[in-house]
């Protein structure tokens, strides 16, 4: 030991004469980083109330409740995380995870009461001094727990698909149908959306697990077309995804698809349910489409003896003569179908009721009856000229090209419309060797069509002519017709309601076509329901109760003649809704 | 006016002394006590000033870790496996991402691995402040602590601004970090580092050459070189018993292989050796940091994209990830049976062996004042022990 | 390390032997075999250092798999040994005289999965569990959510919705009559 | 020529009214199956209302008759022109029809309550206007809605 170990400790003293390392609070502020993890904060105008953050808490600090003033629609459950501060450990996976980003952290971390109680609250609802702090804690740039990009699905390259009818999509592999499914997160709000409410979560997970057979049972339990509706699906559920909210929405359709295309028809019997027993009871179906056939499942199911009538010559209404075959392959269709019939339900075809049998005939030798018609024909461009012989009914335009006949198109197309019938018809003739002109009186945002279907129609070489209002047909003189219409502006004439085209002065266009393409929506049938029937219609739709059951105890009808949403996936719903109220009254439980 | 150099070593075998006989008493240190880091009790049995006997009780800090993480998913158990250390929480953090990568096969960005390190290397500083304030006060030098715990402050405020968190920062996170560094943060690592380095010097003349610690330090504790595989002893107090072991060489995990640095040891093996090896481990942290704010990579992902974590399934295997934290060999035992949550996973915090059995046996023949200066020259922390 | 495996199982019946990395493998013996094992990797093969030992819960097989991982510093070289012992009769040969901590891992292995080792020290006394009463706690087939049910009173005020459930219950409540 | 009274006109535009209701009938009468009935079943009570109101403003005498109003309905009597949907008439076809005669009602009554100098009568030719543009945009929203959902 030597002096300097005396000595050297005093160097302590120096110190006494700095400035203090001590914060003195209230005096001097010591606000958090600009990253802290400090109290919560949430949009709650964004958040969609999907619950992932109360998922992966690993400390069950989140709640998941409802709030005033916000109730669930669309997309949405109404519902808004509560966190409870007795619990929280401040970690923010809440906030790494969260599929909307509406999740934060502000960055104060003082708060002080006596009142255990208040510590919990809901962020962006309950008023906090912190609410919308520019800074604390946010997810950062690059980095997502959660994959927001869907896995691509395979396709045909427009220039391939144009040139025939093969599907354009093909199908996820296993591998890909896996990692698309490991993207959701199972929150379950979608399943509002889905018209026949499928148990979406309850699926993907399935395909997640590579266990098919209970995907396929539990496809079925909501929907016996899975072949169909995984490809044409209108798939309000994908808009209704939680993950939607800041990414690709999960190929929810393409997933659904998957199952169906994996399991072999022979194997379905394995995972499906079948009827216990007959019941004795008959059911009668009125057209083939996937309302009726739904309808026709849920029924055989139930042990009911039921008998399709369709006019058409194959069974699967528009699925089969409306939408194209690059769209749903007609082996997929039949496939759906096929097992339909293996239930032992009997498909009469060119049987048109109301001509033969009749209605009332159907009403005396069945129990009941299921009345899904849907919409068969395309209405009229409703111009001056509309008659001319060279103006073509979109729907049996579609048909045609079905049943393989010459359509007879010539060069030069005009389809005028924005719904889905429109893009498949467009397409159909670009397959036929048409130039497409795509005429539609408002903006290309504001179609009806799937954005899908848009842009490939596009892709494949289809113009798109947007805020063009017909004015009339005229013939051409040389076997063609000439198609005039008014260029358009849109007005915002009513606030909150959609913008309206109004024609521009003067910006009138006239081009010459060889075939012009109506298809401005389509109507229904309705001429088999006579007086006699006592069957109440009100502007031309069956008025039915929220079973189906319309004003005669025994019939029942649904699907586009019916429903506002006039699409295959809400039929196929109408169709199961109805076969529960049908064996209801058949005497069963409706389950 | 020193002890000597080579104490007096209790045998291995422990003779019980006859408590009915009057000449001893059972006296209990802990579980609150200043001296010893974190919430142990050792029960003392002594005669006069000297300790004969010494049993070490944990469970104070027991949480059931091991138990809650088999009940939790993967990347659940993340923001859980901080607080199994709660002075040096990064080392689990990293050891269980890096036990997971292993097991799923995922590659971790360049970037991310330096940030782990310097993280890593971070933590290491301001766990050796922690440390250094508690053998000072174990000593009587409570300045020292005072001035040691503001400097680990400072290195928590650059924690606080990197990951969002001052205690437990949940950065390293599985696939890789949680976020790049912010913009400034590099400047004010290396001007804490100048802080630190400052204080540290100060911290040695004071207290190393300090004629009061010598006395009380210098022999105290010796671990004869033997004991070191015999007891599992890890790190520091390995090193300073002549040991030239450190797993940043040894497995050069991370970016320690393109980071110039030896393990420093010594030879004498006693607390003052001990503490001294610390110090010059702190000077030599703070010379990795500066390299690694050199080396890091400005651009670049800092992150692996994962499968979603609320399925995450990791293939059934098994793996043990060890690194060299301040105390020594921190390792995470990862069972995996190819499930969304773990078969099993134990956790290896060095102190288990240090605080307890290497501790019970060294304590005897110490006097009482000493005990915790000796304990805390093993430099322990019961929450590892426990779990 | 091909060498040190059929030293290994020439010797001792080692089986299994995996290569985790490069720095790591593992092998399985007979727990009967297992302390001389330890003791040859010990003393022959340059594996010092008993790093921890710990059980595995295989309760699907009825099995305790139990593992002790050793090191060697000098080719940094770390081996997982693992062997199985029948979980309904919980009894392991203790290494208490290889290493000096071994004690203490196997009176946590003793309290966590209630596996005995003859003549360890202290083996009996509690670890961190004082005044535990419930089974071992770190047995699969304890379950400490229902533990913690039971036991705590779940602060009130607390209540989860479903998103689905909710938005059913409010939109189409009517989908199940 | 052409003038009329106010008596007149509100005669006229009963007249008016019930011709749309029987215009609606002969609908009816060609219909050929139920659901166009009850369509036009609808359209036909929608009608009487109208005729109503005016039959009870007529009764009440609500509005005082005087010399000097008088309106020139010969214009009125010139649009009288009819298009008659076909017999396999769809719901477009009725309500283009109900529409287009809507908008013709809806111009007549504009015109009249320009024309009439009476405050009294203007404000019963504006109301009568006002309902007749109401129609017309409900025929024009079901249409929109019903038929040309994707136009």
């Amino acid at each position: 030991m030597d002096i300097k170990d005396i000595i050297a400790p005093f160097a302590v003293w120096k110190r006494a004469f700095e400035k203090p390392f001590t914060v003195r609070k209230p005096i001097d502020e010591r606000p958090g980083a600009p990253r802290y993890r400090g109290f919560h904060i949430n949009d709650a105008d964004t958040c969609v109330g999907c619950g992932t953050c109360e998922s992966i808490c690993m400390n069950k600090a989140i709640d998941l409740v409802p709030v005033e003033g916000r109730s669930p629609s669309g997309g949405d459950s109404g519902l808004r995380p509560r966190v409870d501060y007795g619990r929280c450990c401040w970690c923010a996976l809440c906030v790494d995870i969260c599929p909307s980003g509406s999740l934060g952290m502000s960055n104060e971390y003082l708060w002080i009461d006596s009142d255990p109680e208040v510590f919990r609250y809901v962020p962006g609802v309950d008023p906090k001094p912190w609410d919308g702090a520019e800074l604390g804690y946010r997810r950062a740039e690059g980095y997502r727990l959660l994959d927001m990009e869907r896995v691509p699905m395979p396709e045909l390259s427009h220039a391939e698909g144009v040139k025939s009818f093969l599907e354009l999509v093909k199908g996820y592999s296993r591998e890909q149908a896996e990692r698309e499914a490991d993207r959701c997160v199972a929150c379950g709000v979608c399943v509002a959306s889905c018209p026949a409410h499928m148990d979406i979560p309850g699926y993907i997970n399935a395909v997640r697990g590579g266990d098919l057979e209970t995907g396929l049972r539990l496809l079925y339990e909501t929907n016996p077309f899975p072949e169909a509706c995984g490809r044409i699906c209108t798939r309000a559920c994908e808009s209704a995804c939680a993950i939607g909210s800041g990414g690709d929405p999960v190929a929810i359709r393409w997933l659904k698809r998957y199952i169906a295309d994996q399991v072999e028809l022979a194997d379905y019997g394995k995972s499906l349910p079948r009827a216990e027993s007959a019941t004795g009871r008959k059911v009668a179906v009125v057209g083939a489409g996937p309302g009726g056939l739904s309808a026709a499942y849920y029924l055989a199911l139930l042990g009911h003896k039921v008998t399709v009538f369709e006019k058409d010559e194959a069974p699967g209404g528009m699925l089969r003569y409306g939408i194209p075959e690059y769209r749903l392959p007609y082996p997929a269709l039949d496939k759906d179908v096929d097992y339909i019939r293996s239930l032992g339900v009997e498909i009469r075809h060119g049987a048109t009721v109301g001509k033969d049998p009749a209605l009332a005939k159907l009403r005396e030798d069945f129990d009941a009856v299921y009345l899904s018609t849907g919409l068969p024909s395309a209405y009229r461009l409703d111009v001056p000229g509309d008659e001319h012989p060279r103006v073509l009914d979109g729907v049996a335009v579609l048909a045609a090209a079905t049943r393989g006949e010459e359509l007879g198109l010539g060069r030069r197309v005009a389809v005028v419309g924005g719904g889905n019938v429109a893009m498949d018809a467009a397409r159909t003739a670009l397959r036929r060797g048409c130039e497409v002109d795509i005429v539609y009186r408002r903006r290309q945002v504001d179609m009806p069509a799937d954005p899908e279907e848009i842009r490939e129609a596009k892709a494949e070489g289809a113009r798109l002519i947007e805020r063009a209002i017909p004015l009339r047909v005229e013939d051409s003189g040389d076997g063609g017709a000439r198609f005039v219409w008014n260029e358009a502006e849109m007005v915002q004439k009513e606030p909150g309601k959609r913008p309206v085209p109004e024609p521009i002065p003067g910006a009138v266009v006239t081009e010459r076509y060889d075939s012009i393409i109506a298809a401005i929506g389509q109507g229904p049938e309705l001429s088999y329901i006579t007086e006699a029937d006592g069957v109440e219609v009100r502007r031309m739709k069956p008025v039915t109760d929220r079973t189906g059951r319309t004003s005669v105890p025994t019939v029942f009808a649904g699907g586009d003649l019916v429903n506002e949403k006039k699409d295959a996936i809400s039929a196929i719903a109408d169709g199961h809704r109805a076969a529960r109220a049908i064996d209801r009254i058949l005497g069963g439980r409706g389950d | 006016m020193s002890r000597p150099k080579t104490p007096y070593v209790a045998p291995e075998e422990r003779a019980v002394p006859d408590l009915d006989s009057g000449k001893y008493l059972v006296m209990w240190q802990g579980p609150n006590h200043p001296g010893i880091t974190g919430n142990m009790s050792l029960r003392l049995v002594i005669e006069g000033d000297s300790v004969v006997d010494c049993e070490t009780h944990v469970g104070y800090l027991h949480r059931g870790f091991e138990k809650l993480m088999e009940r939790r998913l993967w990347m659940q158990n993340f923001p859980l496996v901080c607080r199994i250390a709660v002075p040096e929480p990064d080392f689990n953090e990293y050891c269980y991402a890096a036990a997971l990568e292993e097991l799923a096969g995922i590659e971790v960005p360049d970037k991310a691995v330096w940030l782990r390190t310097l993280s890593l290397e971070m933590i290491r500083l301001a766990s050796f402040l922690m440390w250094i304030g508690g053998q000072a006060g174990a000593f009587g030098h409570g300045t020292i602590a005072q001035w040691s715990v503001t400097m680990r402050d400072y290195v928590l405020d650059l924690f606080e601004e990197l990951s969002g968190g001052r205690i437990y920062h949940m950065y390293i996170i599985p696939g890789g970090v949680r976020a790049d560094v912010p913009p400034g943060f590099l400047r004010h690592v290396l001007e804490t580092m100048t802080v630190v380095e400052q204080n540290l010097k100060d911290i040695e003349l004071v207290m190393f050459h300090n004629a009061v610690m010598k006395m009380r330090a210098v022999g105290l504790g010796y671990i004869p070189p033997d004991w070191v595989d015999r007891y599992g002893i890890t790190g520091p107090n390995a090193r300073a018993a002549g040991f030239k072991r450190d797993l940043r060489k040894d497995r050069g995990y991370l970016a320690y292989p393109r980071l110039s640095f030896e393990p420093v040891v010594g030879a004498e093996s006693d607390a003052f050796e001990r503490a001294r090896l610390r110090l010059a481990e702190m000077f030599q942290g703070i010379d990795l940091i500066r390299q690694i704010v050199d080396f890091l990579p400005s651009e670049g992902p800092f992150r692996e994209r994962l499968p979603n974590p609320l399925h995450w399934k990791i293939p059934a295997g098994e793996t043990y990830v060890a690194a060299e934290c301040t105390r020594g060999e921190y390792g995470f035992y990862v069972v995996s049976d190819g499930g969304d949550k773990p078969r099993r996973v134990a956790v290896r915090g060095p102190s288990y062996t240090h605080a307890v059995s290497v501790m019970e046996r060294l304590v005897r023949g110490v006097n009482i004042a000493d005990v915790a200066g000796l304990m805390v020259s093993l430099h322990t922390y019961p929450p590892e022990i426990e779990r | 390390m091909r060498e040190l495996a059929d030293m290994l199982s020439g010797r001792y019946g080692a089986r299994e032997w995996h290569d985790q990395r490069k720095d790591l493998s593992s092998v399985t013996v007979d727990a009967s075999k297992l302390r001389d094992v330890l003791t040859w990797l010990r003393d022959e093969a340059g594996y010092a250092h008993l790093a921890f030992a710990t059980a595995v819960d295989e309760i699907e097989r009825k099995v305790f798999r139990l593992t002790y991982t050793v090191h060697n510093y000098g080719t940094a070289h770390g081996i997982l040994v693992h062997c199985e012992i029948d979980r309904d009769r919980p009894v392991m040969e203790s290494i208490h005289r290889l290493w000096g901590q071994a004690w203490t891992y196997q009176r946590e292995m003793r309290e966590w999965y209630g596996i005995d080792f003859p003549g360890s020290p202290r083996v009996d006394e509690e670890f961190v569990l004082e005044g535990w009463e419930g089974p071992p706690m770190m047995r699969r087939d304890f379950d400490s959510l229902a533990y913690s049910d039971a036991t705590y009173a779940e602060r009130p005020g607390r209540e989860t919705r479903d998103p689905a459930a909710y938005m059913k219950e409010k939109l189409y409540p009517e989908a199940d009559a | 020529m052409g003038y009329a009274t106010f008596g007149e006109v509100l005669e006229f535009a009963i007249g008016r009214e019930n011709a749309a209701v029987d215009f609606y009938r002969e609908l009816s009468g060609i219909a050929a199956f139920a659901a166009q009935k009850s369509t036009l079943a609808e359209f036909i009570a929608m009608e009487r209302g109208h005729a109503a109101m005016l039959e009870a403003m007529k009764a009440r005498g609500t509005v005082k008759l005087s010399a000097s109003t008088a309106v020139d309905l010969g214009a009125a009597r010139r649009v009288e022109a009819t298009d008659r949907p076909p017999a396999g008439m769809t719901f477009q076809d009725i309500l283009t029809a109900a529409a287009s005669k809507e908008a013709r009602s809806f111009e007549l009554y504009g015109r009249l309550a320009r024309e009439a100098g009476d405050p009294g009568i203007r404000e019963t030719f504006e109301r009568l206007a006002g309902e007749e543009s109401r129609h017309r945009a409900y025929f024009q929203d079901l249409y929109e809605r019903e038929v040309a959902r994707d136009n």
